[in-house]
């Protein structure tokens, strides 16, 4: 099969899989074979994406087909279609390898969910995994948006999943919200550009652009309104509030949707219009320091956070803003490349804690600890992960934290830098925290957790999981130490800019010293938690705030938007309405008080009449 | 020798008829049976519909006495108008309950049929003294007859309003007849056209005043208070008629004064009727609104209806003309169907109140449905004859760059709406009090039908009545 | 001054004090009379205008057949109420201002008309003319004078006649 | 004495007329004020008549004067009518039907 | 001349009327059995029209005539354009779901039905008429039945008289639904008297000859007359399409009015005013379309904006929806205004979007309000869970109503945007953008407070059915075409935009 082909099969797979499970009732409500289902789907899917990546590698020009989707008098005003490249490709391989393992992992994770939630859960997956796909293969931007989009509906319901919940109800509604935000952004991009640019297909935007025929002038606005949709989907602050709270979904999602693929849609747009960004090098500079500020300002933000998979968000938005920051520099390459070993190793992370949680009921760090003896297999996985995110040597995030660092610094962006070196220390740290509390240090609140000990009976599975959650786990912590030995040992990549020699070792020695200082203050508690948190108790208790974002937000939504909608609702009602009512009113009171000049009396209206006769000569006078 | 004889009277021959029907009638009054019963109104019922016939075969032509009496297009047309409504009249009467009508129907009948004699003379009259008495012939049985239920305590009230006002109005016409006459010397009518054409400022005297004395006949603001009064106190049928053939009368007045062979001097009348059209139109349905009575309401509205045949006027054109005729046929159809129909209930109901129709629909739904299509004639709303006619006034005044005036009386058609709806609100959406049916009078049922069915017809199909209303009317260009 | 002069001004005069009376006498009787005054003086000016025959069918239709009519009227309904009717005026104003208005306006045009023709000399009998025009030209109209005054006659006694 | 004489008499015994129809409270006191403006009318038709040298006012005028009578006989049949029902022959009193 | 498949769709559903006002009293299944045929032969013969249609020579087809007034030159000549053609089907479509929806009504069903029957004739003609005084006859008739419709079995609300007019309220009776009907009978009609006259004043200026929409066409108006003339269709269009500030009649009326009416009302009648506006305003009166373009669009961002705040803070589940369709009108509007090939395809492909996609909304409202009896957002609660249907399908119903692509409202939205940006007044793009912000904004909102969270406390809201039987077919209806509109734009854009071209063309601003 030729790649094409092999493209739309593994796009339209998960697509079958979702009308079939939306559309049968029967079948959505029976659970598993609705799981099946999506599974055996997005598995053939993975296999077409391997195929794909292996043909596509072969190839030197981008393979790109479309069809007409949008008429228009001059040819189709827009197409839909596949653009198969290195890049795609790659992505298409996350994509669906997460996917997959995710699904699977579910199987078990929600196995208490009733049958109908169960066959409406992998509904969504099947949805979200043709949508991200949709966007990965778009070889035009328009429609990248269209799924896009239907990527942002995906994790609004799933999200939403447990919808009983008020809390993931109101954070599937910011969650949408926010990155609709940031689409209006990206909606305005794409249109100014179809003026400016007359296509949105990115093969022919880039031939434009090398070509020189397009022109320059607006540019900067189009670039910054799509780097506005980017921001609004992988979460770069200060639209980057939504993430944290998306947690309410169940963890597998998480793990999916909210590390490894959907938030990176945004660096993904960026990379692919890496050529139009270099057009306009302020917006490009705007995207690094915004993504040095949200790198930082989240790890600081993962460090006082108790919930383990806030730590994991937050960590999430701070390995955003790593990649933002690459790409800002003017080296998506790398961006890119810490895109997907981040997938890898934060959806390994994301499992392993959705593993600890399945196991605890509880998503506080407090509620566990010492969880190494009862957990091997989780714990093993998860320090993987955590070493490959605190950017130890032959883990999977090592190189690619390396490659954003050097690019940082060969794209002269020293401010950016500093953070993300600082952003390095504090990753290794709450990482760490997180390894610490949960797997080796003693229950923090020995009450909390008795509390839950007689609850074991119930639960059963207070040890490893079973196969089908701990087969995904295992694979990608395969996956990320692979990824990991082969690019520190073996691969080395031909970097795009030269690196300076300090670098490894400083960026290694911030990860170290991280790992310790936590393991200072969390297993051996030499460093006094409390002692720590008074030192820096500004920064602190600004992190505990969240930096007063969501005040300022619910500010602006309740009592600004909302208050403004109801004083244009109020005027509708009683100044629109009221003068058309007060137009109606006097109509009825002008035939009241007409009516009374009807008196009843002959002599009024014989004066009437007489009156009436003098009005008609005054009026005709003139004439007479 | 006979046919010889009787040759030269041939175009009178409709008004002798009548002529002879009236004296039928009254003698049949002076042999007064013992046991009253409505035979003169059979008799006056038979004898109109005689007429009618032969008047829908009369063609015209031919003239009589130098001219002033001729029978052209517009006549004939006037003519047939006059005698249709006149015999729905008679036939909704039948079916009054009040045994006035059979104790003294000869005089009824008489008045009835002398005033529709004054408006067959009129519609033929080309000369001011046979026009003024013609028109004196028409108006004073109608005083009579909104007097005629006399012990009814308003009906004495109604008629002497209509007359008092009417009296002074004629004083007023006349007055405005003497000025034309003097600026002429003749009282052929077509030397007025002449006059006008020359300046005479006593012609033009004489019309303004002469168009006070009309506008109290068609009932244009201000000169329409009495309506309402006399309307509620007549007789319903009566009014029916009233509220019809005595307007048309004077619009084809107005053609002859007015309009006939005055070519482009005629357009000096046409910023005072303009304006005259939209008071008459603005007001009538203001005042229509607060009205509590089904008739006093359609009686405003009826001055309203008036306001848009003055529009019809201010066009001062062939198809203005041709227009308000039209205009009078559908309003003939779907006015005096709606008095008739306020007939009915009023008879069951002993009231003309808004509130005796609430639910008919559920009790009469055959008399409710003719009422809403009646009401929405008159509203004109499409597939009625109402819209027709409302839409070639608008069509004939835009023709002549009057939006303004189209606009106003366009938008005065909602306000009519308004209260035509809430009338049919109560018919259609309200709950009746009484679930009985509203028992009718057969031959007023036939009068009902017979006006939807004009109504409806005229609103589907009024090709042919357009056809025949620009015949009549083209003879005055 | 000729005679003719004199004879329509103090005509005149008398008319309109005549007239005045009519609608200004707090007395309707007093009305009545005034009226029948001013209809006489009419009658004068009919005279004047070489109108013998309308002068004298106006003193006797009118100042004969109207006068006794109204006064027969007057004298049912005072009986019938039992006191003298006495008549009271309102909207003075606005009936001055809309009298003299019209006034103003009708003499402006005879102002302004430029009508005084010069009076014919009298050629032929108009009475007789009259009387032959009424029976061949204005035939019509005399037969519906004849109908209308049946239908008028009808109508007053139908109203007048007490209940039966 | 010119036309315009004649006219402007007329003109002020209508003017008196109309003012006596649109003041007098009484039914009857109108009438006379009808008959006052038709009175002026009838001079005008007369003085009209007789400087166009032509008859054709004064038929006009005998015509009027005929239904005049008509009218007034009708009117004053109302104003008994009325009387016997309502006890009054003021016009402002009759005011039962209005609105 | 051939099988007259417009007049058979367009008098079917007269003729059911009929056979339901004869022979079905008092027989509630034969009268909802008959609706549904009458409308299912509509919809049947709409889709069959569609592939009749000959896409590629595309202009007026399938074309009837009949002298009706010849000496006034009005004929009963129907036709369809590509424009026509979506629309028919649109009225097809709306009309069958709206007559599953009436199932229910229980109290003078026979009106009811027939009455609806009747409306979707008027609508139908509209669509198909190319003699403009035809069409303002059917436009008349689609307008008429709606007072009785609102009056009868409509709903009364609640609407506190207060602020500085509160006497005016209390005076004509705010918040009832013979208030409601008779302001929404009124203001259309007020608005039909302006169109007469413009109509009458281009028939007369073209020479008093036809009515015919070709004919007059041809007709190059002096540009005076065509400015105010326009401005007339505008209006008078312009209310029934709910521009502001005469909109005021939707929310009430759709508030009001029952489930079907609404839907019909909201999702096809609105559509009547912008394409009367499009057909009459743009086609006859080009110059005064590029003449008035401005306010047109100024005044639809005006719509869409404040339709939107409007929407958002409504207390009642039917003012949102009503308030959201003078905010999508506002789109169909501000396409037109573009006056370019994309505004005006996405401009008609919005009312076909926005017409399902309200006609969904209004379904779903129905049926919640049946069910639970309260419209009263802020006090239901975690319906989902008992009427899980009705919730996904209001969600689809949501989401293409916020523009979210994969649905109709998405492609609608989008090519206005296009077209505004490209139009002589690109800032007009903000505010598109900007209310489909706000539409994600309060749609989800009422999604989530209605359907999500919480189950509501309230006792009456405790084991609420979901939707069942013949309650599903128009929800599945629409929302099967809300997703296949949304993922197969063409369908609909081919035919509109060869409509929308040589319009353009004509137009002078479009080569």
């Amino acid at each position: 099969m030729n790649p094409v082909t092999l493209a739309i099969l593994a796009l339209l797979l998960p697509a079958g899989a979702f009308l079939l499970i939306g559309v049968l009732a029967p079948l959505r409500r029976s659970g598993r074979p609705a799981a099946f289902l999506s599974i055996a789907a997005v598995a053939t899917s993975l296999a077409a994406a391997i195929r794909t990546w292996q043909l596509a590698s072969g190839s030197v020009e981008p393979i790109r087909a479309a069809w007409n989707w949008l008429p228009g008098a001059n040819g189709p005003l827009a197409t839909v279609g596949v653009l198969i490249d290195p890049q795609s490709s790659l992505m298409l391989i996350l994509v669906t390898l997460v996917a997959t393992l995710v699904q699977i992992y579910s199987l078990e994770y929600l196995h208490d969910e009733p049958p109908a939630a169960f066959g409406r859960y992998y509904a969504y997956h099947s949805l979200f995994v043709f949508s991200m796909m949709g966007v990965v293969l778009s070889p035009n931007l328009l429609q990248l948006f269209v799924c896009w989009e239907l990527v942002g509906v995906c994790s609004y319901l799933l999200i939403g999943f447990w919808y009983r919940k008020p809390e993931a109800a109101r954070a599937a509604l910011k969650a949408f919200w926010t990155t609709k935000a940031g689409d209006v952004g990206l909606l305005i991009g794409i249109v100014l550009l179809y003026r400016l640019a007359g296509t949105w297909d990115i093969l022919e935007l880039e031939h434009m652009v090398k070509g020189g025929t397009l022109a320059t002038a607006g540019l900067g606005v189009i670039t910054f309104c799509l780097y506005l949709g980017a921001m609004g989907k992988s979460a770069q602050f200060p639209l980057h509030v939504w993430l944290p709270d998306a947690m309410e979904g169940p963890t597998p999602v998480s793990a999916l949707i909210h590390a490894a693929t959907m938030v990176t849609a945004g660096v993904y747009l960026l990379v692919r219009t890496e050529f139009l960004f270099h057009q306009t090098p302020q917006v490009l500079l705007l995207v690094g320091w915004i993504g040095g500020i949200t790198a930082l300002l989240a790890a600081i933000m993962a460090c006082v956070q108790t919930d383990i998979k806030k730590v994991l968000a937050y960590s999430t938005v701070s390995q955003l803003g790593y990649m933002m920051t690459a790409v800002g520099a003017g080296f998506a390459g790398a961006g890119f490349l810490h895109l997907l070993t981040h997938g890898v190793f934060k959806a390994l992370l994301f499992l392993g804690a959705g593993a600890v949680i399945h196991a605890v009921h509880s998503n506080e760090m407090h509620d566990m600890g010492g969880l190494f003896k009862r957990m091997p297999q989780v714990a093993t996985v998860f320090i993987i992960g955590t070493l490959s995110l605190a950017g130890v040597p032959a883990f999977a995030g090592f190189i690619s934290k390396e490659e954003v660092l050097g690019a940082t610094l060969a794209g002269g962006l020293t401010g950016p830098f500093v953070m993300l070196l600082t952003g390095a220390f504090l990753t290794a740290f709450y990482m760490s925290k997180v390894v610490f509390l949960v797997f080796f240090a003693a229950p923090a609140a020995p009450g909390h957790a008795h509390g839950h000990t007689h609850d074991d009976g119930h639960h059963g599975h207070h040890g490893d999981p079973p196969f089908l959650m701990a087969g995904p786990l295992w694979i990608l912590a395969i996956a990320a130490i692979v990824i990991g030995v082969y690019s520190t040992f073996f691969h080395h990549a031909e970097p795009e800019f030269a690196s300076p020699g300090w670098l490894t070792p400083v960026a290694v020695a911030m990860g170290l010293a991280g790992i310790v200082g936590a393991y200072l203050t969390y297993q051996t508690r030499t460093i006094s938690a409390d002692t720590l948190a008074s030192v820096f108790a500004p920064i602190r208790v600004a992190a505990v705030n969240k930096f007063w974002l969501d005040d300022l937000y619910l500010f602006i939504y309740r009592h600004i938007l909302l208050a403004f909608a109801r004083l244009i609702g109020w005027t509708d009602r009683y100044i629109v309405d009221g003068v058309l009512n007060v137009i109606s009113a006097w109509t009825l009171d002008g035939g009241d008080a007409l009516r009374r000049i009807q008196t009843g009396r002959v002599g009024d209206y014989i004066f009437a009449v007489a009156a009436g006769l003098l009005v008609l000569m005054l009026w005709m006078r003139g004439t007479l | 020798m006979n046919g010889f004889v009787l040759a030269p009277t041939a175009p009178l021959g409709l008004e002798i008829g009548l002529g002879l029907l009236m004296l039928v009638v009254l003698s049949m009054g002076l042999f007064r049976p013992s046991t009253p019963n409505r035979l003169t109104g059979w008799v006056a019922l038979i004898g109109l519909l005689v007429l009618t016939g032969v008047a829908f075969a009369v063609t015209p032509g031919g003239s009589l006495f130098a001219g002033s009496f001729q029978v052209d297009a517009l006549a004939v047309f006037a003519k047939r108008l006059f005698l249709v409504s006149a015999a729905i009249s008679v036939l909704a009467t039948l079916g009054m309950s009040s045994d006035r009508f059979a104790k003294r129907g000869s005089e009824y009948h008489f008045a009835v049929l002398a005033s529709l004699l004054g408006m067959l003379v009129l519609s033929s009259a080309r000369e001011l003294i046979l026009l003024f008495v013609s028109f004196e012939l028409m108006s004073i049985p109608l005083y009579f007859l909104t007097g005629f239920l006399k012990k009814d305590e308003t009906a004495g009230e109604g008629a002497l309003k209509f007359f008092l006002v009417g009296s002074v109005s004629s004083a007023i016409l006349l007055y405005g007849i003497s000025f034309i006459f003097g600026a002429t010397g003749t009282t052929n009518i077509a030397a007025i056209a002449i006059a006008m054409a020359s300046g005479s400022v006593f012609v033009k005297l004489g019309l303004v005043l002469t168009f006070a004395g009309i506008g109290f006949k068609i009932a244009a603001v201000p000169f329409h208070m009495w309506v309402p009064d006399t309307y509620e106190a007549a007789s319903t049928p009566f009014v029916a008629w009233l509220s019809v053939a005595p307007k048309a009368a004077g619009f084809i007045v107005i053609f002859r004064l007015y309009l006939e062979g005055a070519g482009s001097t005629a357009m000096v009348w046409v910023p005072l009727v303009s304006a005259m059209a939209a008071v008459t139109i603005i007001a009538g349905n203001l005042m229509a609104i607060p009205q509590k009575n089904v008739k006093r309401m359609l009686a405003y509205s009826g001055v309203a209806h008036i306001g848009y045949l003055l529009m019809g006027f201010a066009a001062v054109s062939a198809s203005g003309t041709g227009m308000i005729l039209f205009y009078l046929v559908a309003y003939l159809f779907g006015n005096m169907g709606a008095f008739l129909c306020v007939q009915a209930v009023g008879s069951a109901e002993h009231s003309d109140d808004f509130d005796a129709y609430k639910g008919l629909a559920q009790r009469s739904p055959v008399l409710a449905l003719s009422l809403l299509v009646f009401l929405l004639s008159l509203g004109g709303i499409p597939f009625v004859a109402g819209f027709w006619a409302k839409l070639f006034i608008f069509r004939a005044i835009i023709d002549q760059h009057m939006y303004g005036l189209a606009l106003i009386g366009a938008m005065a058609t909602i306000v009519a709406l308004y209260y035509y709806l809430v009338l049919s609100a109560r018919m259609y959406i309200e709950k009746p009090d009484n679930p009985q049916p509203v028992p009718i009078a057969a031959p007023l049922l036939v009068a009902i039908l017979l006006c939807a069915v004009g109504v409806v017809v005229m609103g589907a199909y009024p090709e042919p009545w357009v056809r025949a209303v620009m015949d009549a009317a083209n003879g005055l260009f | 001054m000729n005679g003719e002069v004199l004879a329509f001004w103090v005509l005149a005069v008398g008319l309109v004090g005549s007239a005045l009376n009519v609608v200004l006498s707090k007395n309707l009787f007093h009305s009545v009379l005034w009226l029948a005054a001013a209809l006489v003086g009419t009658a004068g000016i009919f005279i004047a205008l070489d109108a013998e025959f309308l002068g004298a069918v106006q003193v006797l239709l009118y100042a004969g057949g109207v006068i006794t009519v109204v006064v027969f009227a007057i004298v049912v309904t005072e009986r019938l109420v039992g006191e003298r009717l006495s008549q009271t005026s309102r909207r003075i104003l606005g009936g001055a201002v809309v009298a003299v208005g019209v006034l103003a306006m009708v003499l402006n045009v005879i102002r302004r008309s430029g009508i005084d023709m010069p009076r014919p000399e009298m050629t032929a009998d108009i009475t007789k003319w009259m009387g032959i025009s009424l029976l061949t030209q204005f035939l019509l109209p005399f037969e519906l004078l004849g109908v209308l005054l049946l239908a008028g006659l009808l109508a007053a006694t139908y109203f007048a006649r007490p209940e039966e | 004495m010119p036309l315009s004489a004649y006219l402007s008499l007329a003109a002020v015994l209508f003017s008196i007329g109309l003012f006596g129809v649109i003041t007098r409270r009484n039914t009857v006191g109108i009438l006379l004020g009808v008959e006052l403006m038709l009175n002026a009318v009838n001079i005008n038709f007369v003085a009209f008549s007789r400087f166009h040298g032509t008859a054709l006012g004064m038929i006009f005028t005998l015509f009027a004067i005929c239904i005049t009578v008509a009218e007034i006989a009708l009117g004053l049949a109302l104003v008994i009518l009325l009387f016997r029902m309502r006890r009054t022959s003021t016009a402002d009193h009759i005011d039962w039907l209005k609105g | 001349m051939g099988f007259p498949i417009l007049s058979v769709i367009t008098w079917s559903p007269f003729v059911s009327a009929l056979i339901i006002m004869a022979f079905a009293r008092h027989r509630p299944t034969l009268v909802r059995m008959t609706g549904v045929v009458g409308s299912s032969l509509s919809l049947v013969l709409s889709i069959l029209l569609y592939f009749k249609y000959d896409h590629v020579a595309n202009g007026f087809q399938f074309h009837e005539f009949l002298p009706l007034v010849p000496s006034m030159g009005i004929n009963y000549n129907l036709a369809v354009d590509g424009w026509g053609l979506v629309l028919t089907l649109l009225t097809a479509i709306i009309l069958f779901a709206g007559s599953f929806a009436s199932w229910t009504v229980k109290t003078r069903g026979q009106e009811f039905y027939a009455l609806l029957l009747l409306l979707s004739t008027g609508v139908f003609g509209v669509f198909a008429s190319l003699d403009l005084f035809v069409f303002f006859l059917f436009y008349e008739i689609a307008v008429l039945p709606m007072y009785l419709l609102i009056a009868i079995w409509g709903s009364t609300g609640e609407v506190k008289p207060e602020g500085m007019f509160g006497w005016a309220f209390k005076r004509v009776g705010v918040g009832t639904k013979e208030y409601a009907a008779m302001k929404l009978t009124l203001y259309l009609l007020l608005g039909s008297a302006f169109i007469l006259v413009g109509m009458l004043a281009l028939y007369t200026a073209a020479g008093s000859t036809s009515f015919s929409f070709l004919d007059l066409q041809k007709v190059k108006f002096d540009p005076q007359l065509q400015s105010w003339v326009f401005l007339f269709f505008y209006v008078g269009f312009g209310v029934l399409a709910g521009i502001f500030p005469f909109h005021t009649w939707s929310p009430d009326g759709h508030a009001s009015a029952p489930t079907a009416v609404s839907m019909l009302h909201a999702g096809v009648l609105m559509k009547l005013g912008a394409y009367g506006v499009l057909r009459l305003g743009f086609g006859l009166t080009p110059d005064g379309a590029v003449q008035w373009a401005w306010l047109v669009g100024a005044i639809a961002c005006v719509n869409i904006v404040y339709g939107a705040l409007s929407a958002m803070s409504q207390k009642d589940l039917k003012y949102v929806v009503a308030y959201s369709s003078v905010s999508h009108m506002g789109v169909v509007m501000l396409g037109m205004a573009t006056l370019t090939e994309q505004g005006i395809n996405g401009s008609v492909f919005q009312m076909i979007a926005h017409g399902i996609m309200t006609g969904l909304f209004f379904a779903l409202v129905g049926l919640v309000y049946e069910k639970a009896h309260s419209r009263e957002i802020f006090k239901m609660g975690g319906f989902a869970t008992m009427m899980p249907g009705i919730s996904t399908a209001f969600a689809i119903g949501g989401f293409s109503s916020l523009g979210l692509p994969a649905t109709a409202g998405f492609v609608a939205e989008f090519l206005t945007f296009i077209g505004a940006w490209q139009s002589a007044h690109s800032w007009w793009l903000i505010p598109g953008v900007l209310g489909a912000f706000f539409t994600s904004i309060y749609v989800l909102r009422v999604v989530k407070q209605i359907f999500y969270g919480a189950k509501s406390t309230d006792p009456h809201f405790q084991d609420l059915p979901d939707a069942k039987g013949t309650e599903w077919v128009a929800i599945v209806v629409l929302v099967c075409i809300l997703v296949l509109f949304g993922v197969l734009p063409n369908l609909m854009l081919g035919p509109i935009d060869t409509t929308t071209v040589p319009l353009l063309v004509k137009m002078g601003v479009m080569r």
